[in-house]
């Protein structure tokens, strides 16, 4: 999906870092309706704010996404840019959307997604804020 | 023709002394012509290598010469991975006095001089890895201890008063070389002990309790692992460097109508009243070769057989294969909790002991890491 | 690059080696720069000695003892070596040299294959660094004077007396050490 | 050192069968001259105990993390035999085994996040790079769809098993333009059999020419002259533009090969070292080997 649209621009773009900054197209890999409908329309969402300090999104970060004219927040679970060893990388910037207590939107996540988030989840979840480890339940498959 | 030269000359130096003697000069000048005596060099300051030249001794002579260095000082031999010679005793009686001092935390240690040697990494026993930077102690040994009172510093700090009252000073050299490749005047420094010129010397400022007898070696046993040090070296010379890569600055805009300023510093200085430039304003300039001390490293590991010592992080000073200085760290939080080996450690033949590690570092000859399930 | 190469092996040359290249100021790149060192290689192939400014020559130097270096080890029926040789040596009968006079020549030195001196500088003018470079075994006398008889120096004459007395004094010592041995055994 | 020779001597003898690993790509590469001597005509225990000594002579390729790196500024005897000494302590915990860039790999590591402590990745090795510990793979498989890659440090001490399902060669010595071809060229089953190379044969060269997706692209493939690549069906101007910013002066600059190698005579200092520890540590393992009853591992979950 996101090569059709790089490949519609047919000019370069400097994909060296390939961080997760604001105005990122991501791929949504969660069934929900929302993610699912934008996908296949062929208008990934964006990324418009990133919750953290540095502005650049790595796995287990929660950003802000414009998808379909509104605003979800989402978990980053799964990067282009070069990991660190035994951190993997994947071909495509892969995120789930939650909803502001942390549940996530769909049902189901279709693609890998790291072992490590497991405990950084874990650790993002206070006992008043939000829940994320409802993401955990869902997934299919770890690496 | 000579004849009448030679009276001529003879006669004008007689007269010139005559002269001389006659006029008496007493020289007084105003007080603001008085500059401030030169800097004092230290004792060891001094000419090292001879010059360059080829010295045309036949082949039995230059074997001679070599046979007779090797009678006074040792053979050639490799210590701890290091090509040097076997010194002997160096020194019947005591010339320090030894008293038999309790480590407190307010005495000052010897240091070390070190090669580093490069880096790898290591793993913690969690499976986390870090970088580590290798120190060699090169063949150390003690060759003078000035007492507190005698040692004069050339250049006494300003903020250090009690500099010259209370510390004494630790010569200590590294590398043994062949004396006939030196001067004598630098051979003389070392012949007094015993020992051969070093190539290296290094200068460290420790409490009188901590003296140490000359000819004593130091070994990189003189640090546990767990301790904290400091690393005293020279950086990398990199020569006239702009601002951005001196200081770090951004540059200018690469266009927007920028031209021939892309990577300048921008500007300086204000206008009017402070309409000069301020000392310190950071600029182009050279870059590197100057010393710098890396504070509060952490020794991970120690080989005994090599006398290296791995410190955490790739921060230390210093090419690969340049010379550092080891200290005990002057960081308050950081400095020995328990008592350190003290003046220094003693040489201990034990073929088992090679490494010792940190807690918590994984050890090479360790299995593979695994990790218990929680339950 | 922070791994070895290992397509292919090459022998170790026996002249020190600088870490860096040296870019010798050319306008056309790296390719401008190969061909200025052909000239030099080609000529002191050609010429077995010559005087050069010292950055070139040590640059030449380098890629001179490789490729004798490398007809040592392949002969001339490599074709990547003859293909080496083709273009550093721009006459081609100096192709001919290489294999046929300079191999037979090195290939048992335990050496280097070259010399580099450092020449005198004309004394007023400012100028570069100056440098005589030839191929060891060359046709020419020597550049170094020859060395006249050390022994007769008044140094070497001393330190032959005093030779002898340290010897003499060893022995001395040695025979006492072991007639007390004696004494002590009896 | 008679009794250490005797030593070996005995364990020669005791496991005539035993031949060191690397010997079976001996055969594949030009032997060196040590093992062409006629020597061999010599009653046979003289020829064993001449034998061990020998490093094959494609010990680079095999091993080619124990050259160091050739930066002379950064090169230094004593780090690098310390390093040497580190890299063979963990490899008589571990056995790294014999591959290359494209053979497909299966890493087992222990993994603190992982709810059974240890994970298993398979993948097809697309780089390999640096020296010394610092040693690292990439593997590449293609997991429901969507690409993941994962890095590992070979002498990581969580590593716990490095297994060659299938060990062969492809053309190039990167194969970082998988990630811009399409999915099926790195898709690998992750419960794939390990298959049998016999002994002695040489190392099957993969000769796919990987057919890439339409640009854009992660690099300007047509300026990296690789050979697994097919045609790329590009514009005219990519291969003017590709023309003109290539070196091919760059084979014929003899310093710059010298400066980027090791030359033959440390290789062979630092394999007759690293080889003789080496063979030592093999001849442990199957020492034990044949101790342990062989078990089929069950896969669990």
């Amino acid at each position: 999906m996101l090569s059709t649209i790089c490949a519609a621009r047919k000019f370069s773009t400097s994909a060296v870092t390939n961080h997760i900054m604001k105005l990122t197209r991501l791929r949504v890999v969660d069934n929900s309706k929302i993610g699912k409908q934008a996908m296949a329309e062929g208008k990934p969402p964006r990324c418009i704010h990133i919750y953290n300090k540095k502005g650049i999104g790595t796995i287990g970060d929660k950003i802000l996404v414009a998808i379909k004219g509104e605003k979800v927040k989402a978990i980053i679970v799964g990067c282009v840019k070069e990991q660190k060893a035994n951190i993997p990388r994947f071909d495509s910037n892969n995120i789930v959307l939650i909803d502001d207590n942390g549940t996530p939107l769909g049902t189901r996540i279709n693609v890998p997604i790291p072992i490590m988030l497991r405990t950084i989840l874990k650790e993002k979840t206070f006992s008043k804020g939000a829940d994320y480890t409802k993401l955990l339940a869902i997934a299919s498959n770890y690496v | 023709m000579s004849k009448i030269i030679k009276c001529t000359i003879l006669d004008l130096s007689t007269l010139l002394r005559v002269t001389y003697t006659g006029i008496t000069v007493n020289q007084i000048r105003s007080a603001h012509n008085v500059r401030p005596p030169r800097i004092k060099y230290p004792l060891w300051h001094l000419q090292r290598e001879r010059a360059k030249d080829d010295q045309q001794l036949t082949e039995d002579n230059r074997a001679f010469v070599k046979e007779a260095v090797h009678d006074k000082f040792g053979m050639p031999a490799v210590i701890h991975g290091i090509s040097t010679y076997e010194v002997r005793s160096p020194l019947k009686e005591d010339s320090v006095e030894r008293k038999n001092v309790e480590w407190h935390p307010k005495l000052k240690r010897t240091g070390l001089i070190a090669r580093k040697l490069g880096n790898y990494p290591m793993w913690s026993d969690n499976g986390k890895s870090m970088l580590a930077t290798l120190f060699q102690v090169i063949d150390n040994h003690v060759i003078k201890y000035i007492p507190p009172g005698e040692f004069d510093p050339p250049r006494k700090p300003y903020s250090c008063p009690k500099h010259k009252k209370e510390l004494g000073c630790l010569l200590v050299g590294a590398e043994s070389a062949d004396p006939q490749y030196y001067t004598k005047q630098y051979c003389g420094l070392f012949y007094r002990e015993g020992m051969m010129p070093k190539k290296i010397l290094g200068r460290f400022l420790i409490s009188p309790e901590a003296a140490l007898q000359p000819g004593t070696p130091l070994l990189a046993s003189h640090f546990r692992p767990g301790d904290f040090i400091d690393i005293r070296g020279k950086t990398i010379d990199r020569g006239f460097q702009g601002v951005m890569k001196r200081h770090g600055f951004h540059g200018l805009p690469a266009t927007h109508g920028v031209t021939k300023s892309h990577r300048r510093g921008g500007n300086i200085g204000h206008g009017g009243e402070k309409g000069r430039v301020f000392p310190g304003t950071k600029m182009p300039g050279h870059m590197g070769n100057r010393y710098r001390i890396h504070k509060g490293a952490e020794i991970l590991r120690i080989n005994h057989k090599y006398n290296v010592i791995w410190v955490k992080g790739v921060a230390s000073p210093g090419e690969t294969n340049s010379i550092v200085y080891l200290h005990d760290t002057i960081l308050p939080l950081r400095k020995h909790k328990i008592t350190p080996p003290f003046p220094t450690s003693k040489e201990v033949e034990d073929d088992q002991l090679i490494d010792s590690y940190k807690e918590h570092m994984y050890k090479f000859t360790d299995p593979t890491i695994t990790f218990e399930e929680e339950k | 690059m922070n791994q070895a190469e290992v397509s292919q092996l090459i022998s170790k040359l026996r002249i020190r080696i600088s870490p860096r290249h040296k870019n010798l100021k050319c306008p056309e790149g790296p390719q401008g720069r190969l061909n200025k060192l052909r000239k030099t290689v080609n000529a002191l192939f050609k010429y077995e000695r010559l005087e050069l400014n010292y950055t070139i020559a040590d640059e030449t130097r380098g890629y001179a003892e490789r490729l004798i270096s490398e007809a040592i080890r392949h002969g001339d029926t490599h074709k990547p070596t003859m293909e080496m040789a083709d273009y550093w040596i721009e006459e081609k009968q100096l192709i001919h040299k290489l294999f046929k006079v300079l191999v037979p020549r090195f290939s048992d030195y335990k050496t280097s294959y070259t010399m580099l001196y450092r020449a005198p500088k004309a004394y007023p003018d400012i100028v570069y660094p100056r440098s005589v470079l030839e191929l060891r075994g060359n046709p020419f006398p020597s550049i170094l004077p020859q060395r006249i008889d050390q022994r007769n120096f008044i140094h070497n004459i001393l330190l032959e007396e005093a030779k002898k007395a340290y010897r003499a004094e060893k022995y001395e010592q040695i025979t006492k050490s072991l007639n007390e041995q004696d004494v002590v055994d009896k | 050192m008679l009794l250490r020779s005797l030593k070996l001597h005995i364990i020669q003898c005791g496991f005539a069968p035993v031949v060191l690993q690397v010997s079976r790509t001996c055969s594949n590469m030009p032997l060196s001259d040590t093992h062409q001597s006629p020597d061999n005509a010599v009653s046979g225990k003289q020829v064993k105990s001449e034998r061990k000594l020998v490093v094959p002579s494609n010990s680079r390729f095999i091993y080619p993390e124990f050259l160091p790196d050739p930066k002379m500024e950064w090169r230094n005897s004593l780090r690098e035999k310390l390093e040497r000494l580190d890299m063979i302590q963990r490899r008589k915990h571990i056995d790294i085994p014999e591959f290359y860039v494209g053979s497909i790999l299966a890493v087992t590591s222990s993994n603190q996040h992982a709810p059974n402590k240890a994970t298993r990745f398979v993948g097809i090795c697309i780089q390999r790079l640096g020296c010394g510990l610092r040693a690292n793979i990439t593997l590449r498989n293609v997991i429901k769809h969507v690409g993941t890659e994962i890095k590992y440090q070979l002498y990581d001490p969580t590593i716990q098993k490095i297994e060659v399902l299938r060990l062969e060669k492809r053309l190039d010595d990167e194969l970082l333009y998988l990630r811009d071809a399409p999915n099926e060229y790195s898709t690998f089953d992750e419960n794939m059999e390990a298959e049998y190379l016999p002994e002695g044969t040489p190392v099957p060269v993969n000769t796919t020419l990987v057919k890439l997706k339409p640009r854009p692209w992660r690099a300007r493939w047509e300026r990296k002259n690789m050979k697994g690549l097919a045609d790329l069906e590009l514009e005219e101007r990519f291969y003017k533009r590709a023309e003109e910013l290539a070196t091919p002066w760059e084979k014929y600059d003899l310093m710059k090969q010298y400066r980027r190698t090791i030359p033959e005579e440390e290789q062979k200092e630092i394999f007759a070292e690293v080889c003789s520890e080496l063979h030592e540590v093999e001849v442990m393992r199957k020492k034990l080997k044949r101790k342990k009853v062989f078990v089929k591992p069950t896969r669990s979950s």
